[in-house]
């Protein structure tokens, strides 16, 4: 599937939900269901620092695509972490570079998009696109 | 008498709003309190009426600008009890206020080596200045440490004098617990040590009636956002005989009496800690606010929110996997709290979606999450216009919130 | 296209309003300008509708309000042209402004007998707040002179640099002549020393067009009371390369990354130098005053005031025994004046009688006053609000005034 | 006459005018028919500062009555210097410290008496009494 597919299969998937609540359960069971997060990874570098709460991002290129691990220490915070690797784990780094994460708005989440600074979905985009440029200009 | 809550309710615009499509329940006033409607026209009068800048104008609409920003400088004096109108200091808010004190009264009074003793419930505003001052001139911060309940550890307080302290500032109320500290028997410990002290009154002075003469503070700082007024104004109470003694804080308009390159001569008090022109439609829209609080009677509110708190804590003791972050016998009506294993921000984002403007975090209080080994907490913080339904929705949702976070 | 001045008269209700039943006629706008009606209810509005604390918070309204503050920001950074958002920094005014800058960087790139060069037309608030470093750090004030016609005397200006020039601070636009300081001359020849120039924009930035890149100054403040904002709002623009290398100035909530007894870490820019509670409300209008501001177009509200100016002068040079203080070539609406050997406190206070509101006295900058050699003036500052008709009330009045004090 | 008589005078004579512009022409008048300062009282001991304007002020004691002579650099200052030496002028101490000047508010003055400083009025009124306290302090 291309970024896109898997962002529309998502787009979908929450449609099902009107209720903000039930939309955050989903998000929470995506959050505990995510793959668990390799200890040798939780170091400081790979750490994003919210205003609330941590994120831990790490990235390896295994056959020119791109794998990640994520976690928080908020479970919501975790969910999207989930989404956001479901989305583009597996791709290219070029893949990554050119995506459009539509999905966030599009499944009611633009507001942890928001540069307030309450929590670190902005700074984990940017991470994420900061490991695929490194990566790009690695394999070059 | 009472207070007749829905008609408190009916005064204050924004208590009406919806969010997400569900009423607004707002427990975050402790971050900043909403505003009557006579305090937003207050304001608002200022511009459509009379505004025109304050001071030295020979024409009417500038002193009556003037005089209404200086009737509310004695309205403040009497509201605190200050000795004198002379010993009211206008700034932009309590953060500015103790920034001023510990820059004029630090830069004064301190040497190196020289202490200042804080709390371990310090708000960040009642921390930085002073290690913003230890910084330039070298002097120690002591702090004094608090109980598990959440109070003051007096005894170990007491020990933390020595012949070097030169003051002592502390919080009235916790803005985390809603801790009352004993600032009485703070204040007569530190002047058996002739030591002079600044309260932080921002969680206090909208809670319960304060009194400057009584307690014998030598400072007593706070903000008027917290207290029903508009944001951008802060006061500084100050004894004359320190105010007097301190350095102007900000050079500018208003606070010289003369200025030549050769030599200023500063004006007297309070305009030598008034520099430039200040936030007079906020301070005249303060006076609307001291009138609303007056005409509610603080220690009917002081009741009813006493009352609330009450309900409140019985009704969230409840709440299965609830942890309280703070039980001191004397407190306001502020609870933190931890629900399970989650983490606060789940919690303040799942109640949001429901309505709720609660903060989550470690409320400018980082040294108390690490006395207490907790990255943050939900903050509850109640105002004489929430309601005991209000509440009853709170634990609804907390339960409902605890299952899904289960 | 020109401006529509009955409409935007009706955009500012005070403008209706009459002092001793005579129609008022503000003539102050230079100490501080008045407000539209959607500068006054976009302020309102916040209170009635979004209220709550900025930054950090989970909730609806705190994100509602912290989006709109930093939605001014980057509006701010556009209508001066900032190289980016973090390079705004909130205030609470000018004179804070400066003050923040005389300290921060101040104490950090000053040392004894390190030099800031200044002019003799600087308002007090950028004179004190220099003297207060001289007296902490023992700098020198270098001071540029003015001309007998008000212009700054720039042959002497350059003369004033040596190795140890650290600053250049001057104003655009004198509050008291209405000179236009030739800024750009000012901070290319500052440049070829490596010298760094703060502009005091106070009396620049509401009347012309200020682009700080083309200018390429390396900071520059205003207040948002003297562009038809709300009081207690200032403005420092500063280039990013000198604000991260100077320390906090206020130290509190907000400005802080980490904060702990053992070290505090301080947050980027701009939020370093913001600390405490913001007057968020405030700012906010200030959005709706940008707005204000851009629909009227600049350049009309220059080329507006401008012909008003001009038909000004033309009107007062006629009255008998007028003195004008300030002849410079490049000028904005301000004219300051003395009437035969009448005391400016006299004009001022028939004039305000007659319902004209003008300022009279030193107007902050009595180093400019002994400069002329006089007490004071009565100055006579227009917005784009005034008309040629209050213009020509103006100029019967001083004749009758003139008689009066013969 | 005694001192409230005076006040009943001037204004009396105030009353003829309702425009506050020939109340201020018949306030200049009096300033400049104000008996001239004695040069040698100009001190700094003798000087008032207002925001805006200067004020001089001398006080005598002769055969236990005060007699004052003022002066101000602003002739509306001036005039109302002249109004308070000729209502407190050849009074004694003790009647110029109890004397309450109600004529300033009744002539429509009261302005000048507000504390904004732009004007020294009220710090006037303060060294008139306290010049009154001096020489009854003086007089026991
Ligand atoms: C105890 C305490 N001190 C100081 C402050 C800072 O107040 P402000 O942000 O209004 O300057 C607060 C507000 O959060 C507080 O709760
Ligand atoms: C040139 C200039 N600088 C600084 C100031 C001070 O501004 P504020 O009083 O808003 O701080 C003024 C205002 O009078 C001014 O005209």
């Amino acid at each position: 599937m291309t970024i896109n597919e898997k962002q529309d299969e998502i787009i979908e998937e929450f449609s099902a939900f009107d209720d903000w609540m039930d939309k955050y359960s989903l998000l929470i069971e995506m959050g505990n269901e995510l793959d668990s997060f390799d200890e040798v990874h939780r170091k400081e570098q790979n750490l994003i620092e919210g205003c609330q709460s941590k994120v831990w991002l790490h990235a390896e290129l295994n056959d020119g695509k791109m794998e990640f691990q994520g976690d928080s220490d908020a479970i919501i915070v975790k969910g999207i972490v989930a989404l956001l690797l479901r989305v583009l784990s597996g791709h290219t780094p070029d893949e990554i570079l050119d995506a459009d994460l539509y999905f966030i708005d599009k499944i009611g989440l633009k507001e942890h998009l928001s540069p307030t600074r309450s929590n670190g979905l902005v700074a984990m985009i940017k991470q994420i696109k900061a490991y695929a440029l490194a990566f790009k200009v690695k394999q070059n | 008498m009472g207070l007749n809550i829905q008609e408190i309710r009916n005064d204050f615009p924004i208590l009406a709003e919806k969010v997400y499509g569900k009423p607004l329940v707002y427990f975050d006033n402790a971050a900043t309190t909403q505003k009557p409607l006579s305090v937003i026209e207050a304001e608002a009068d200022v511009y459509r009426r009379v505004n025109s800048n304050i001071h030295r104008g020979v024409h009417h609409l500038s002193n009556v600008c003037t005089e209404a920003f200086e009737e509310v400088r004695r309205k403040v004096a009497g509201f605190i009890n200050a000795g004198s109108n002379e010993e009211i200091i206008f700034t932009k808010g309590t953060t500015e206020s103790i920034n001023l004190l510990a820059t004029s009264f630090g830069e004064h009074f301190f040497s190196e080596g020289d202490e200042v003793i804080l709390t371990e419930m310090e708000h960040h505003s009642n921390i930085v200045p002073w290690q913003l001052l230890q910084k330039r001139k070298g002097i120690h911060i002591k702090i004094a440490p608090v109980t598990d309940d959440g109070e003051l550890d007096m005894d170990a307080f007491e020990k933390l004098f020595s012949g070097k302290t030169k003051i002592v500032s502390v919080t009235h109320i916790s803005n985390v617990m809603g801790t009352i500290n004993p600032v009485e028997k703070i204040i007569e410990k530190a002047h058996s040590f002739d030591v002079p002290v600044i309260i932080d009154g921002a969680q206090a002075i909208h809670h319960l009636p304060v009194d400057v003469k009584q307690l014998d503070c030598d400072f007593y700082v706070f903000s008027g956002h917290k207290m029903y007024a508009p944001t951008g104004v802060g006061i500084l109470y100050g004894k004359r005989e320190w105010l007097e003694k301190m350095e102007p804080y900000q050079g500018g308009g208003e606070m010289i009496d003369r200025v030549s390159f050769s030599g200023t001569t500063f004006n007297e008090l309070p305009y030598k800690f008034e520099a430039g022109t200040p936030n007079f439609a906020g301070v005249i829209a303060l006076g609307a606010a001291l009138e609303y609080l007056k005409s509610k009677n603080l220690n009917d509110i002081w009741d009813y929110e006493h009352d609330l708190f009450e309900y409140a804590m019985e009704k969230m003791k409840a709440v299965p996997g609830i942890r309280l972050i703070g039980q001191a016998s004397d407190h306001t009506s502020v609870i933190s709290f931890l629900l399970g294993k989650a983490h606060p921000f789940d919690v303040g984002t799942l109640l949001d979606k429901l309505g709720f403007a609660l903060r989550t975090g470690h409320h400018c209080a980082q040294p108390l999450m690490d006395r207490f080994g907790i990255p943050g907490t939900v903050r509850a913080s109640f105002a004489f216009y929430n309601t005991r339904d209000e509440i009853d929705r709170l634990s609804e949702a907390l339960n409902r919130v605890g299952t899904m976070l289960g």
